[in-house]
């Protein structure tokens, strides 16, 4: 990985530039030891590994959520388009377009969904464009629509992780860490969320950094993936290429050789290949 | 070693009752500092005194005695609070160390056979209780009977602590008595003001300390209460009282032990010794206040056992506890040395001995103007024949209680 | 049976097994249950019924009742209408407690795992229900409480070992990543050697190898103790395999009961949820 | 009967007057779900600083006007305790985003300890005046209709009135403004609310600040019938049953709350006490609390206690 | 290097589940008790006894009692000062009215006393939680406040309410001496102490975490809330009341209830959190900050104030006391807002590592 490749010509620009950063959680445990990513204008970049594997405390480092769970980078730089970023609250990272959708919801429990989605535009201005907002993120989720009334702590986990997403879109963000999208949505609301993403991504150029589970899914979408293991990127390269590495295929997508096992079949556990990186 | 005699002042300068506790500890630094000035000490004895911080809380109380206990020289305590005097009661005995509570504390610590180091001068609850009702006895022509009396307390011992007495003046004297307690530190009042206003006491007694004082004179006022037939305990009668009601608490009565003002001989010299040169402990315009003056009496009782015990234990010699609670026991201020001591005026004789820890209950009832104290009335003394008997029998259950025996009379020349 | 026969099993369960089905009676019959908060009808006259020993799915849509089913079971919400029985005896209202005593264990969806407790412990607790000695003893921490801890302990060190929890054992849970926590829920549950087995959505939040390791797990308990398991998954490829009937909801309604198979065949499920035919 | 109306209507002007302060615990908690045990030092404080300007402003720029002084001692009082806000904000709540409610109501003791001795320390520990022109004598009404009439405190009646103004306001302020959704967010979970781009620094200057004022006015209020010093901040200790009551989360709770136990407080005084050796009230307000509790564990208008797995 | 556990293997779960399962902490605590019953009473004087010693012990007590019911089960509650008011009066009561009653004994039942009307003020925790039921404990408080002053029966019909005990004994030996008062709180303390760390650490402690974590959760797993949150009042109530009974015999020795008010109550609680809550060692740093801090400042800030040539009274100096004291705390939260105890361990991680960063 270089990160000269901003410049080269053709390549779209690098939006967001993650490089080398350590992270460490209550001043002992190191959980990220150095970990390097680019995201480029309008790209979909794909951030997979196991649990633990690092993911969610590399996106709270982008949009600099550590705080709250007592972590901090300790080395290390990150940019948003070639500027220094580390030191800003995350609602000036909001106002510059950087929106986190947390991983395990966190909806306002005692807020109504509308009123949810409502303080997701707290940093825009126009009543209008707010109420347009609105209407999309109701287009899209229309399962929130009906739901609109109740309060967020009441609704099933599936509307609720639709809740975040929506909300995360109401502040008309550039960019979006997404933290485990699919998790409890049911498969057509998964497909329908990545469909999302490649629309938002396609018309409204915004690009997506998504940490995900869900390999097959992240990998059909994404044009760039990484893959970390214990706090460090172990392999990336194209989306494509990826979803042909015999290994992601083994471990990542079940695909045992060519053919997908059933989960029936599959007789041993203690096997898990662990990159030594 | 030089010749230290030392004072461990215990104070409270934060917390609810600052506004009291302050003038009455500068008084007594104030007193300390003008006979370092004037006198050079006691007979060539040198004072010196360290101020504790306790906050009117017992805990911190008993620290501040612990830490002061042992020093070189320490005189005796004044706690300055009733929680904290109970706590150390028990702790002197083994300490053998005098504890002062002049006008506060336990009431049957009068008697100083049960109570060998404990030493309630000038008066208690009990014989300030008797006062009061010997006082409006006299308005009323000698008599009572059929009279409501309301006595509003502060919900603590120290509240609690006239009530035997009041029940048997009520016996006695057959007036009616109603207890109206309020809960520390007294900042919201209506409730017991609105029972006032219900019962329509003839008269009504005011036990507080603090804040209680001024919001319950608020109160009274906004009840429409008359503030002249209320009469409060000498601890509900100093400027921080009634300096913010000012008008509202014109006609208001309370005990005192002592003058205010600045005439006074002894008065004079601090001013002229300790602040002129600067060396004031608090703002001048608080000399001569009614509990600050009361913080030099107390200061002067000491000194004076101090100097009762040099007489007899060596002139010039720094005096253990021991030494000057027989100062204590044998306190003998006859006018003259009142004059002496620049005392007149401030109060009355008093001698103790080692069976009466209290050694005189004189006191005075004084009103508020609008703007100042006036005594309005002669002193008087408590009823012994009330008191005296009161006294015996709590004693004894004091002692029976903790399983200890009085000392005898034969004890008593330590 | 005894523990030192349980453990044996455990130990044996750690190698894979042929799989024998052999259903039983129904244990669990759910009978009409209608269950709504203010206006929204979470559930609409729900009956499905679980037999022993097998592996039964609810599927369906988010927001289609399937938590809802479970608290119902659990007795975490009481239903308005309809009845559930257990092994023939039939409740009204259940009371946790007595669910929990007769055998039936669950995991969340939304991770409701104590906090501030360490792995072990959070494990522990699922033995709560079996620890006999009293307040005193455990005080003193004398003779038989020890022991009894320590027996209890041996069990739940099993159950960390299948789970692949080891290094985690002292950790507080808070810290750990969602996926780890998830397995910790499960070994909670695990601990209080169920009968039934409530499982919401296990394993959101893993990739395809961990679901192998749950999926494969899930099935050895289920074939070593004849634990029956209720599941509740979005993943299609788990459920049409491991699952030997499947219920799906949808708005809070039945819409299809049967074999992995006829479910996938249901037009009104594959409108309703799969979307596409899988 | 006369009496009994009397008495009510004193428990429900001490009422009022509860809820000033119960209001500024509600403000806080609502708007970060920090309960603010600082609330009554907050009160000192600035009841403290609104009583030593009033007396050194005409000290040091000669105008004997008391309305001037006031007014400004008022405002300056104000411009302090936004000072105050933001200097809590700045040192405190800012390193303990996203903590947990224990460790946020321990450090809003530390402030309150601090602001104590701050306050004491600036300005004093005496008894001070604040004197905004408050009639202290009682009028008589319904003279006619009751034997004996019944007292009215004309000061009480006015605080409440006060009281009654800033409760609608705020109340307007949190249902209809988008700032006020955003402080329930930030209640809500502080870490979500971050995500989305609410400034939480911002957002806790500006709740302290207006608990500060509200803070200014109960102590204003207050000192002026008690006279300011130290006690005054023992005063959140009786407006804690008026808070639960009402629900943490009210607005219009804390008034009602406070109505509910000024009366019971003052009715049970006045009417068991006697028969119980008196000095019920502190402990029947806090009985009085929790039997509201046990039927609604939120409170009358809390927001409902959601735990859902 | 020297703290690590590095080949110190487990080989039985009995040993894994010591209360201090590596080797330097068993001597370390070995050390530190002896330390506590030994080289402690040869060393202090007097008045570290009296005004430092035994208040931190016994408040060390008591915070240990608050720990169990707001660290451990999560029920918050302002009414501990009520519970060690019915310890000290129940304890006053067995102890004066019946013949020959000893000490230990008479302090055991006050902590009884307490037992009840933990449970008695508990009940309501069973439908009102978390601040609201802070508050509502609050009720306990004042009851007891009132119920002390008012009824004379508890006080042995003492005309002012105040109270108090002498010549106390134990065995035949006199509780007198500061350093005989000492022993006998430190062993209640010890004592009393193990089996607090023995139930939090066995089924009935988890019970109460979890109850205090996720207490749906928990009624899944077939545990009762009733049962775990009344035996924690009545577990917590009962230490808190054996810490009443020795803070009003042993350390005040004669008491009026405002020994015991809300304030008292307020402190508990701080203790608890600033020591770190759900810690049996957080109870000790918990005493040892609110009781010992202000004692420094008090005796520390005239000199240091002295040192830059300026002199403060001691109103100043309380005020300048309370101000740090309330900054430390803020600062300490700061640094690790899950208390003293918290910063401990984490220290000790950080040893362990030693002397690589990470
Ligand atoms: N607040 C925290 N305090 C201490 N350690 C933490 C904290 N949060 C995460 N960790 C540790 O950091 C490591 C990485 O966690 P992270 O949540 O980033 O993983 P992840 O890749 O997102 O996993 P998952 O897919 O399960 O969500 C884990 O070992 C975890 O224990
Ligand atoms: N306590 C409650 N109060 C109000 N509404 C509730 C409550 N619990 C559930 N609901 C509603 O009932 C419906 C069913 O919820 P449930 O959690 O059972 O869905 P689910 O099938 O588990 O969905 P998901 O797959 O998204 O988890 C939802 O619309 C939800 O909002
Ligand atoms: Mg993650
Ligand atoms: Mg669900």
């Amino acid at each position: 990985m270089n990160t000269s490749n901003s410049n080269a010509p053709g390549s779209p620009p690098i939006v967001l530039n993650v490089n080398g950063i350590e992270v460490i959680y209550n001043h002992v445990i190191l959980v990220l030891k150095g970990v390097s990513l680019q995201v480029p204008e309008g790209g979909i970049v794909a951030l997979l590994g196991g649990n633990g594997a690092g993911k969610t405390t590399t996106l709270r480092a982008v949009s600099n959520l550590l705080k709250g769970e007592r972590g901090e980078v300790t080395k290390g730089s990150i940019e948003l388009r070639g500027e220094r970023i580390e030191n800003l609250s995350p609602a000036e990272l909001v106002r510059r377009g950087v929106v986190q959708v947390m991983e395990g919801r966190h909806c306002f429990a005692h807020l109504t969904i509308e009123e949810n989605l409502l303080t997701g535009a707290y940093t825009r201005a126009s009543k209008s464009e707010v109420a347009a907002g609105l209407e999309k993120v109701y287009a899209y989720f229309p399962r929130l629509k009906t739901r609109r009334g109740s309060q967020a702590a009441y609704t099933s986990g599936g509307e609720q992780q639709m809740c975040a997403i929506g909300r995360a879109l109401m502040a008309n963000p550039s960019m979006v860490l997404l933290d485990e999208p699919s998790m409890g949505l049911a498969p057509q609301i998964v497909e329908e969320v990545f469909e999302i993403v490649k629309d938002l991504n396609a018309k409204e150029r915004v690009t997506f950094l998504l940490a995900e589970q869900n390999t097959n899914m992240a990998l059909k979408y994404a044009n760039y993936g990484y893959i970390m293991e214990s706090g460090r990127i172990v392999m990336d390269g194209p989306a494509a290429e990826l979803a042909n590495n015999e290994d992601v295929k083994e471990f990542y997508l079940g695909m045992g050789g060519a053919e997908r096992k059933s989960f029936r079949d599959v007789k041993s556990y203690k096997r898990r290949k662990r990159w030594l990186a | 070693q030089a010749k230290e005699q030392f004072f461990p002042l215990l104070s409270y300068r934060t917390g609810p009752y600052a506004p009291n506790g302050t003038p009455w500890a500068n008084g007594k630094q104030d007193y300390l500092k003008m006979i370092n000035a004037r006198d050079g000490g006691i007979n060539g004895v040198k004072l010196t005194w360290e101020e504790c911080e306790t906050g009117y809380a017992t805990d911190r109380g008993v620290e501040c005695y612990e830490r002061l206990k042992g020093r070189p020289g320490v005189t005796l305590f004044d706690p300055q609070a009733t929680g904290i005097t109970f706590a150390l009661t028990d702790k002197v005995v083994n300490d053998k160390i005098p504890l002062l509570t002049l006008g506060y504390g336990l009431s049957v610590a009068q008697d100083g056979l049960a109570f060998p180091w404990n030493f309630p001068l000038m008066g208690s609850y009990w014989t300030g209780a008797d006062v009061l009702i010997q006082h409006i006895m006299k308005k009323e022509n000698g008599n009572l009977k059929g009279k409501k009396i309301a006595l509003v307390y502060h919900d603590s011992p120290f509240g609690k602590e006239p009530i035997p007495l009041l029940q048997e003046r009520a016996r006695m004297n057959g007036f009616e008595l109603s207890l109206i307690p309020v809960t520390a530190p007294g900042v919201e009042q209506k409730a017991a003001w609105l029972q006032v206003r219900q019962q329509r006491p003839d008269y009504v007694l005011l036990w507080g300390w603090g804040v209680m004082n001024s919001t319950a004179l608020k109160e009274a006022q906004a009840t429409g209460y008359p503030r002249d037939k209320m009469y409060g305990v000498w601890w509900a009668g100093a400027e921080p009282d009634v300096k913010d009601v000012g008008e509202g608490a014109k006609g208001y009565n309370a005990l005192n032990l002592n003058s205010s003002g600045t005439q006074p001989k002894v008065i004079q010299d601090i001013l002229k010794y300790v602040h002129d040169k600067g060396q004031g402990t608090g703002p001048k315009d608080e000399v001569g206040q009614v509990l600050y003056t009361r913080g030099v009496i107390i200061q002067a009782l000491s000194i004076e056992a101090v100097r009762r015990a040099q007489e007899r234990f060596g002139k010039g010699k720094v005096m253990t506890p021991e030494q000057v609670r027989w100062g204590l026991e044998n306190l003998n201020l006859d006018q003259k040395r009142l004059d002496q001591l620049g005392l007149a005026g401030v109060m009355r004789p008093l001698s103790t001995s080692c069976s009466d820890h209290m050694g005189s209950t004189w006191v005075r009832v004084q009103t508020w103007d609008g703007s100042k104290w006036n005594f309005s009335s002669d002193w008087y003394q408590a009823d012994e024949q009330i008191i005296k008997p009161m006294v015996k029998a709590g004693a004894e259950k004091y002692l029976a209680e903790k399983k200890l025996t009085a000392r005898t009379a034969a004890q008593c020349q330590s | 049976m005894t523990d030192a026969a349980l453990l044996e099993q455990q130990e044996q369960a750690a190698a894979p097994r042929a799989t024998a089905r052999r259903f039983g009676d129904v244990i669990l019959d759910v009978k009409n249950i209608s269950l709504s908060f203010g206006g929204v009808k979470a559930l609409t006259d729900i009956s499905f019924d679980v037999r022993e020993h097998e592996i039964r799915a609810i599927i369906g849509p988010n927001g289609a009742g399937k938590s809802s089913m479970l608290n119902c079971i659990n007795g975490v919400y009481q239903p308005q209408q309809g009845s559930i029985a257990l092994r023939g005896k039939t409740f009204r209202h259940m009371k946790s407690r007595q669910v929990a005593e007769m055998g039936i264990a669950r995991t969340f969806q939304n991770l409701a795992l104590f906090k501030g407790m360490s792995v072990l412990d959070n494990i522990m607790t699922g033995r709560n229900l079996r620890i006999k000695s009293n307040l005193l003893l455990q005080a003193l921490r004398i003779g038989p409480a020890e022991k009894e801890e320590i027996r209890h302990r041996e069990y739940v060190e099993r159950i960390i070992d299948f789970l692949e929890i080891q290094p985690f054992r002292k950790t507080p849970v808070g810290q750990l990543p969602y996926g780890l926590q998830k397995r910790v829920d499960l070994g909670r549950a695990l601990a209080m050697e169920p009968q039934v087995l409530l499982l919401d959505e296990p394993m959101a939040g893993m990739n395809v190898e961990e679901k192998q390791d749950m999926c494969r797990f899930i099935l050895d308990v289920n074939d070593e103790f004849g634990t029956t398991v209720v599941l509740i998954e979005h993943d299609m490829g788990v459920v049409m395999d491991i699952s030997d009937r499947v219920v799906v909801l949808d708005y809070g309604r039945k819409i299809g009961d049967g074999t992995p198979d006829e479910v996938r065949g249901n037009p009104e499920v594959i409108k309703a949820y799969l979307g596409t035919a899988h | 009967m006369g009496f009994f109306l009397e008495t009510l209507f004193g428990g429900l002007m001490v009422g009022m007057l509860y809820s000033l302060v119960a209001l500024g615990f509600v403000l806080i908690f609502k708007a970060s779900g920090v309960f603010n045990f600082a609330q009554g030092a907050m009160v000192l404080f600035a009841a403290l600083a609104m009583a030593r300007f009033s007396e050194w402003i005409p000290a040091w720029t000669g105008v004997q006007s008391k309305l001037v002084a006031n007014v400004a001692a008022f405002l300056i009082a104000g411009a302090i305790m936004f000072v105050v806000a933001w200097v809590v904000e700045r040192l405190v709540l800012r390193h303990l985003v996203n903590q947990e409610g224990a460790t946020l109501l321990m450090a809003t003791l530390g402030i309150a300890y601090f602001l104590e001795g701050m306050g004491q320390t600036l300005f004093g520990n005496s008894i001070y005046k604040i004197d905004v022109g408050m009639p202290k004598d009682p009028v008589m009404a319904f003279e006619s209709t009751f034997q004996g009439g019944i007292l009215i405190n004309q000061e009480d009646l006015i605080a409440a009135l006060i009281a009654a103004a800033l409760v609608a306001l705020l109340s307007l302020f949190f249902q209809k403004t988008s700032t006020g959704r955003a402080l329930r967010a930030v209640a809500d979970d502080h870490q979500a609310a971050q995500s989305i781009g609410i400034p939480l620094g911002r957002i806790w200057v500006i709740v302290w600040c207006v608990a500060g004022v509200v803070a200014l006015v109960a102590g204003m209020i207050w000192g002026s019938k008690l006279g300011v010093q130290f006690s005054l901040s023992t005063v959140a200790l009786r407006a804690l049953p008026v808070v639960i009551l009402g629900g943490l989360t009210s607005v219009p709770g804390a008034i009602i709350g406070g109505l509910i136990i000024g009366v019971g407080e003052k009715l049970s005084e006045v009417y068991i006490g006697p028969h119980v050796g008196g000095g019920i009230e502190i402990w029947f307000a806090y009985v009085l609390a929790l039997l509201f509790l046990l039927v609604r564990p939120q409170g009358l208008f809390g927001e409902k206690i959601i735990d859902r797995v | 290097m020297l703290y690590r556990e590095n080949g110190q293997f487990k080989t039985s779960y009995r040993a894994d589940q010591q209360i201090f399962p590596i080797l330097q902490d068993r001597w370390f605590m070995v050390a530190l008790l002896l330390a506590a019953f030994v080289v402690v009473p040869m060393v202090a004087s007097d008045y570290w006894f009296r005004a430092i010693l035994i208040p931190f012990l016994i408040m060390a007590l008591a915070a240990l009692g608050v720990n169990i019911l707001v660290g451990y089960c999560g029920q918050i509650s302002l009414g501990s000062g009520a519970f060690m008011a019915v310890g000290a009066y129940g304890a006053y009561n067995f102890f004066v009215r019946i013949a020959d009653m000893p000490v230990v004994p008479a302090i055991l039942l006050g902590g009884l006393c307490a037992t009840v009307f933990g449970i008695l003020f508990g009940l309501p925790s069973l439908r009102v939680k978390g601040l609201y039921l802070a508050v509502a404990t609050l009720a306990a408080q004042f009851f007891a406040d009132w119920m002390f002053l008012r009824v004379k029966w508890f006080t042995n019909d003492s005309s002012s309410g105040s109270v108090g005990v002498a010549q106390l004994q134990v065995f035949g030996l006199p509780i007198e001496s500061a350093q005989s008062k000492y022993w006998f709180c430190l062993a209640f303390l010890t004592v009393i102490g193990l089996l607090a760390k023995n139930l939090v650490r066995s089924a009935i402690g988890r019970e109460w975490m979890a109850i205090r974590d996720m207490d749906v959760a928990a009624a899944v797993i077939g545990i009762r809330p009733m049962y775990a949150k009344l035996s924690a009042f009545a577990v917590s109530s009962f230490i808190v009341g054996v810490a009443g009974a020795l803070w009003g015999f042993v350390y005040l020795g004669t008491w009026e209830p405002a020994a015991f008010s809300v304030d008292l109550s307020f402190r508990l609680l701080f203790m608890v959190i600033i020591g770190g809550l759900g810690s049996v060692m957080g109870a000790f740093f918990g005493a040892a900050f609110i009781v010992l801090l202000p004692i420094f400042l008090n005796q520390f800030l005239p000199g240091l104030v002295a040192m830059f040539g300026a002199s403060i009274n001691t109103a100043g100096l309380s005020h300048a006391e309370l101000m740090i004291f309330g900054a430390l705390i803020v600062w300490f939260l700061i640094v690790e807002p899950h208390g003293l105890a918290r910063l401990w361990s984490t220290g000790k991680q950080k040893l362990r590592l030693w002397p690589f960063p990470h």
